[in-house]
């Protein structure tokens, strides 16, 4: 995923633009010509067209409506009001990265345990898999709920939904990775009586790395997930999730996609910040025996 | 080479020229590894007793068990039957005394570990000092004629330094009993040759036991105190060969009279296992 | 447990922990509390047998040969553990302040590590035992704590009552698997994880297509389901197709970035090995980097497994004709059928778990060679 | 002061003004009273939050209160803010809706969550059958928005007169081209927004009067918050977290919200017997699942209103 | 051992005895490792050029380039600078016509492909029929003494083994240039000079062009008909030794005086770059 050079981008950009344009056109029109056609008078194609890429409450908004949108929202409030995307992206955030925080502990945890210990493996792994197939969205509130009579609100019960979502992906990365040692390098370990701590911190874990970094990509954008779903139950309060949902709420379709595009943008960000991290710290090219 | 290193671990009193005490013990030990088609007989009644200060030469077709032989004392393979005692324990006592210092027939180097790291992991693993785990590493490295490689990581070399690194590994451990499989298969003569007197040198100064494959006759012939030759799978016995050359040795001594006999002793012994008709 | 990579006969069973005989102190707490009045083990007699079943078991446990027979005897003390609370409750006793009941019912489940520890050991289909009884034991323990501290019902209901709404409406549940998972789950995960496949094979072959691509594909499928759910809804309409649309967006993410890692995980000699006999790309592909990548793709199939299942009935919370795991749980919750919003939720864990064992059954046999599954 | 929470059944808007009101203008703590109020969502079921301890007081439609009576929790009606009910079927006039006769083989959207069952009741007055392989009239589960109105995938869609409604005016459509059936005027009128507390609460007397020090400042939060009604939506708009409410649109809610609170027989907040029969009524009328299989007995209680008049 | 297999693909017409062609010109060859420490210098200046049927043994210290210069003839490596063609072409233009057998020195072989299927490998990849293509895998099992191990895995065998499997796969494919870097090394004595011995013979039937590293001095004069000296790092030619024995060889040629003149000469110049002090 190297961006070598920036033409390749800009190519596929410009045709997703098209593409988006194009969309907007199609989606639009029918409603867009329902107003034509209340409005009593005649119409060309030409005003059709127009008037789908202005439309108040759009299928499809066009690009520069999202982009004057966030424009708007971005440099027309400070950065700690309500009004300003940034804000609630950055509530969203945290509670991302709480989860994640907490997810990656838990999910190395697991992972570990897991190789460990035969007695986690055989009774645990099946659990573990079975929480996932739980519709978070249904149990979301419930935790938000119980969470709230504890005293617990604001950032812990989001960030344990998002925990919930992405421990798995690096518990089950994890486990492979633990156990992707080269088994006479496992061997070598045996023969220093080293202890399984050591084991761990010196084999199977840096041999699990590449496993790890895979899965910490997918788990980081999973938290976002969680976050966002975890504001929803709560709509009334902040953070995107607040913010697709009133913006679905009252039909403000440019809203949800200005929400959109700040999650998709938070996502592509900490993911890359993954990579970077394991940019740093996998050095280059394992070249393996020749 | 430095004289003898520092050994942390010992696992009894130091021996004394006058009394050898058996170290490896091993029983009719027999070894079938299962296998999905058909089970491989890998060991096949394999009894020997190896003194304190013993250099023994494994010996034997490809495939026949030296290495199985190897991983057993080492507790890496479980014996199907048999019994094994090192220095009074079970390998696995023994394993977890720190005993052994092993050197696969494969590298097994970590790739993401520098040369440097690599040779210190053992002494992470015992928790020594940074300082004193460098030092010893720079030695060893010293002596397998890598100095300068320290930084470089384990892809970035030829095949023979990868080698050469997990040699260092073992010896940097300073293990009572060092288990070596065909270390200096991937070397040339010359630095084989200079590799062989510093072995001796080493063995002689610490009075380490060794258990050591080779294929080549000569080098077992000038190591060895006794060696073993081994029939093809399943491995057996054939002959137990005592080299009773003097103990300092040159590498001169490989053109007298009684290097040549043991060598063609040891060489009919290989013959007799194989049943090739060129 | 040894670190061990080999596995060994363990002819001798290891000694058990102590942290079960806590229950030693249960005669010394209240049992269960009735009219106000405390009451110990010794004024209750189905307590008193069952607590001395679970005493007994301990002490005897040396007595059976095997380890499955230790197993057994100490499961039958667990068992009593669990039965007791359930009958002092039908008895008519409260126990919710009963500190003696709690402390034996704990020093059970402490046991029943034990039971699984053994299990973990037997071979053979005995092994199968330990998951399901630590899932039954999980049911037990909250059948035992939501009628032990009488959480209401519309919190959390204990699963007796789960059971008896799976059987009332056995009929709406299978509709709604039938709409959920047989039409829109399948199809949304076989056209996602194939998408993600194919394009990590396209982006790694023309790398133009990857350097424009992938961050724009990156970007489009960080955006969360919750977001796409009601425009997937807005743009398929309220049938499967949104259901589907939704699946495909969330899966495509995991298998792409599996798919490239897998490719990417060759060693090098094999890759000049393949370029030594002058094979092209796509022989390489075949030969060489799939079946490499084939541990990376069961970890994305796998974890897709599970989003898919998800995807769905996320999706069918903004909008769906009347049927479908998603409504049926979102409206059940409101009308606060609890009962039904768990078994739901019961279909929908029993089908994710059964669709991931098959795929990890799948993984043992498809790759059997790899470090991971072969010497253990 | 005495602390208590309020559990909203929605997000902040103009629907809850008379809260925000009476909290923003002090008049909670004139009463003594330190209230916190807790927005709701779509996924917050407020039934739940008062049966786990989150909240003292919530805010419920009668439906779904009665529903979870019979489930257990022992809600109790201690004043009914919202005298009419403000919800409607709004239908597209293109779709040829112009009597609920015209309704049968056209799609449906309504509100699940609890509020599907005024909606149910109506369906069995009319005869129509609304599940089944073949039904009269197709349900579509309604989102939060009235997209399916908009995109025809419905030929009419649940609206409240104080939101939805305005929502598809703002979006373009005019008032003439949509055809609305209030339920008030059908005659399936249920109760909506009412407050409610636990038989437990109402057992000890001492919480009876905070909460008839509750209800009392909530009256006059209403009353304040309809005679000024700029004001008002200035306060919501001040406590919405999310940034996202229009001026425009909550303005007009607070016009609409205000007709509703009005006409309480004793004052506002008064539960009158007679709705709330009715109430029962309909729901216990649904042909094949009535939503309340029993007449609740104690499910309204006057004595905290009578206890709030005398303070 | 067969004659002559067939052979697919050819690079030109058969060769006759009489006008040896150049098959692999290499001129002012220069190869460094850009590495993140410091560079690593490990071709310098390497001139060879290597006539059809030549049988090339590279012969230098451990580290030294053999490996490199190897892969830089198969189009592994690209050189810092100089020229080198391959049968007139540029090296991948002869990969692409598949016109090497590589035997690594490392085995190389697929974890998930049985002993049988990593030798039928590349003639899959060259579109034999899968009948033909067990027929070749299972001869050359035999030649290299693993009849019976078609259905193992590769981690169930020994190193030596493996090796072996290794080469039965290169000479399976039947290439016309043959690149083996050290693969006996692994390897028992006897089992060495009977595969030394089929080597030859298969060489001599097919006048294949082989170029073969190795460490073994006796093996180098035994099988070569150049042997090539090379420097430790920089890699640099020392010296080139023409191998003029009779182009029929038998063991027994090794107790002859040219041969041991030969191979004094070859340890002479591995000396020369060496400079232990033992
Ligand atoms: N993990 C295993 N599973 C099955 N068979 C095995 C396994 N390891 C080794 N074998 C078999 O056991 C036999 C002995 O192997 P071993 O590695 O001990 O030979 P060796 O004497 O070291 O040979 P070499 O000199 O080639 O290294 C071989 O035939 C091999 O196929
Ligand atoms: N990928 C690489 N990156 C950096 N340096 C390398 C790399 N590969 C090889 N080298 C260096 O190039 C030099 C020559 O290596 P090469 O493998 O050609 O040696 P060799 O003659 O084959 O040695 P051996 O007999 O030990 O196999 C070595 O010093 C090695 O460290
Ligand atoms: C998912 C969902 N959609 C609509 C409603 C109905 N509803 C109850 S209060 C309220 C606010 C007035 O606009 C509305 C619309 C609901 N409960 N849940
Ligand atoms: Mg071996
Ligand atoms: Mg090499």
């Amino acid at each position: 995923m190297t961006t070598k050079g920036s033409l390749p981008v800009a190519v596929m950009a410009l045709a997703v633009l098209v593409l988006w344009y194009s969309g907007a056109v199609w989606l639009n029109a029918p409603m867009a010509a329902d107003a034509l056609n209340r409005a009593g008078q005649s119409w060309t194609a030409a005003d059709l067209i127009r008037a789908t890429l202005a439309m108040k409450r759009p299928i499809l908004p066009t690009p520069d409506q999202v982009a004057l949108d966030l424009y708007n929202s971005l440099t027309g409030h400070p950065v700690t009001s309500i009004r300003n995307l940034l804000y609630h992206t950055g509530v969203t955030a945290g509670a991302a990265l709480a989860g994640f925080g907490m997810g990656v502990v838990l999910g190395v945890a697991l992972a570990a345990g897991i190789v460990q210990a035969r007695t986690l493996e055989s009774s645990l792994l099946p659990w573990v898999i079975a929480s996932q197939t739980v519709p978070i969205l249904a149990i979301a509130p419930m935790i938000v709920v119980i969470l709230g009579n504890i005293g617990f609100t604001g950032l812990l019960p989001k960030a344990i939904i998002a925990m919930y979502l992405c421990f798995f992906p690096i518990t089950i990365g994890m486990v492979k990775g633990l156990r992707s040692a080269d088994p006479l390098t496992l061997d070598l370990m045996r023969t220093y009586s080293a202890g399984t701590a050591q084991t761990f911190r010196l084999l199977r874990l840096p041999a699990s790395l590449p496993y790890l970094f895979t899965s910490l990509k997918i788990a980081v954008a999973a938290s976002v997930v969680g976050a966002i779903v975890a504001e929803l139950p709560t709509g009334g309060q902040a953070g995107l999730g607040a913010r697709l949902l009133s913006g679905s709420y009252y039909g403000q379709t440019v809203q949800i996609w200005s929400a959109l595009v700040m999650a998709a943008l938070l996502s592509v960000t900490l993911v890359g910040a993954v990579g970077l991290a394991e940019r740093a710290l996998l050095p280059g090219g394992r070249g393996g025996a020749r | 080479m430095p004289a003898a290193q520092p050994a942390p671990l010992t696992l009894g009193p130091p021996a004394t020229q006058a009394a050898p005490r058996t170290i490896v013990d091993i029983r009719n030990l027999t070894l079938t590894y299962q296998a999905a088609d058909h089970p491989v007989y890998a060991l096949s009644d394999v009894s020997l007793s190896i003194s304190k200060g013993d250099f023994i030469s494994l010996i034997g077709p490809s495939g026949c068990g030296k290495t199985t032989l190897m991983r057993v004392v080492a507790d890496l393979e479980q014996p199907t039957s048999g019994e094994v005692t090192v220095n009074g324990m079970t390998p696995e006592q023994a394993r977890l005394k720190r005993a052994y210092g092993y050197v696969f027939q494969a590298p097994a180097l970590y790739p993401w570990r520098s040369v440097e790291r690599n040779v210190t992991l053992p002494l992470e693993i015992m928790g020594l000092p940074k300082a004193e785990r460098q030092a010893r590493a720079r030695e060893q490295l010293e002596l397998v004629g890598l100095a300068g490689f320290e930084r470089k990581f384990p892809w970035q070399l030829s095949g023979g330094m990868q080698q050469r690194v997990s040699i260092a590994r073992a010896l940097a451990f300073n293990p009572d009993l060092l288990l070596m499989d065909e270390p200096f298969g991937a070397l040339d003569e010359i630095t084989r040759d200079h590799l062989n007197l510093q072995l001796t040198r080493l063995w002689l100064s610490t009075r380490k036991t060794c258990i050591f494959v080779t294929h080549s006759i000569a080098e077992a012939v000038f190591l060895s105190t006794r060696i073993v030759v081994m029939s093809p799978r399943p491995g057996r016995i054939l002959d137990v060969i005592d080299c009773d050359l003097p103990r300092e040795r040159r590498l001169d001594i490989r053109e007298s009279p009684e290097f040549q006999r043991i060598a063609h002793r040891v060489r009919e012994g290989l013959m007799e296992g194989h049943s090739y008709d060129d | 447990m040894s670190p061990s990579t080999n596995s060994r006969p363990n002819t001798a069973r290891p000694d058990m922990a102590p942290w079960p005989l806590v229950m030693l102190a249960a005669p010394l707490l209240p049992f269960a509390v009735r009219d106000g009045g405390a009451l110990f083990v010794a004024q209750l007699p189905a307590a008193s047998i069952l607590f001395a079943v679970t005493v007994a078991a301990i002490l005897a446990r040396r007595l059976p040969g095997s380890a499955l027979g230790e197993a057994l005897l100490l499961l039958a003390g667990v068992a009593a553990a669990y039965a007791a609370p359930l009958v002092l409750l039908n008895q008519g006793h409260g126990v919710a302040q009963a500190g003696g009941l709690w402390v034996y019912v704990a020093g059970a489940t402490l046991l029943l590590w034990r039971v699984l520890a053994l299990l973990a050991e037997v071979s053979g289909p005995a092994r199968l035992a330990g998951p399901a009884l630590f899932g039954l034991a999980l049911v037990m323990l909250w059948e035992i704590l939501t009628r032990g501290f009488q959480v209401p019902a519309i919190l959390l209901p204990p699963p007796s009552a789960v059971l008896a709404a799976f059987a009332a409406h056995a009929a709406d549940l299978w509709d709604d698997f039938r709409q959920t998972v047989l039409i829109s789950v399948l199809r949304g995960y076989l056209i996602g994880c194939g998408a993600g496949f194919l394009v990590a094979i396209l982006a790694d072959r023309v790398p133009f297509l990857a350097r424009g691509l992938l961050p724009l594909g990156n970007l489009a499928s960080a955006v969360p389901v919750v977001g796409i759910a009601p425009i997937m809804v807005m743009w398929f309409g309220f049938d499967w197709q949104s259901k589907a649309a939704v699946i495909v967006v969330m899966t495509f993410f995991p298998m792409l970035i599996n798919t490239l890692a897998g490719l990417r995980s060759a060693e090098r000699i094999q890759l000049d090995l393949m370029r030594s006999y002058g094979a092209g790309y796509w022989r390489t592909l075949a030969m060489l980097r799939l079946p490499c990548a084939l541990p990376f793709l069961f970890n994305g199939l796998k974890i897709n497994s599970t989003l898919a299942l998800i995807g769905a009935i996320v999706a069918e919370f903004f909008g769906t004709p009347v049927v479908g795991m998603g409504f049926r749980i979102s409206t059940q919750v409101a009308r606060m059928n609890l009962d039904v919003v768990w078994a739901t939720i019961a279909v929908a864990a029993l089908t994710g778990s059964l669709l991931y064992g098959a795929l990890a059954l799948a993984e043992r046999r498809v790759t059997a060679w790899h470090p991971s599954l072969r010497k253990r | 002061a005495d602390p208590l929470t309020l559990q909203l059944k929605w997000v902040t808007q103009a629907q809850f003004a008379g809260y925000y009101v009476a909290a923003a203008k002090g008049f909670y703590k004139d009463a003594g009273l330190d209230v916190t109020i807790k927005a709701g969502g779509p996924d917050i079921n407020p039934t739940q939050v008062i049966a786990a301890g989150g909240a003292d007081v919530i805010v419920d439609w009668m439906p779904s209160a009665l529903a979870s009576r019979e489930k257990g929790v022992p809600l109790v009606n201690i004043a009914q803010m919202f005298q009419k009910s403000g919800m409607m079927l709004t239908c597209r006039k293109d779709a040829n809706i112009k009597d609920p006769k015209d309704f049968k083989g056209k799609t449906l959207g309504v509100w699940f969550s609890g509020n599907e069952y005024p909606f149910l009741s109506w369906m069995s007055k009319l005869g129509y059958s609304t599940s089944g392989s073949n039904p009269d009239v197709k349900v579509l589960k309604q989102g939060f928005n009235v997209d399916p109105l908009l995109q025809k995938q419905a030929a009419c869609i649940s609206t409240m007169t104080y939101n939805e409604y305005w929502q598809l005016i703002e979006a373009g459509i005019k008032a003439d081209e949509l055809t609305v059936f209030k339920y008030q005027d059908q005659g399936v009128a249920t109760l909506e927004d009412g407050l409610y507390a636990t038989e437990k609460a109402l057992s000890d007397p001492r919480t009876v009067e905070k909460l008839a020090k509750f209800v009392k400042a909530s009256a006059k939060g209403w009353e304040y918050a309809a005679k000024n009604q700029e004001e008002a939506v200035k306060i919501v708009l001040e406590n919405d977290t999310t940034g996202a409410q229009t001026e425009e649109h909550q303005t007009t809610m607070m016009q609409e919200v205000a007709k509703l609170i009005d006409g309480g027989a004793k004052g506002t907040g008064y539960l009158d017997t007679a709705d709330f029969n009715r109430t029962v009524d309909i729901l216990m009328s649904g042909a094949s699942a009535p939503v309340i299989s029993r007449k609740p007995e104690g499910a309204y209680s006057h004595a905290v209103f009578d206890a709030a008049a005398k303070l």
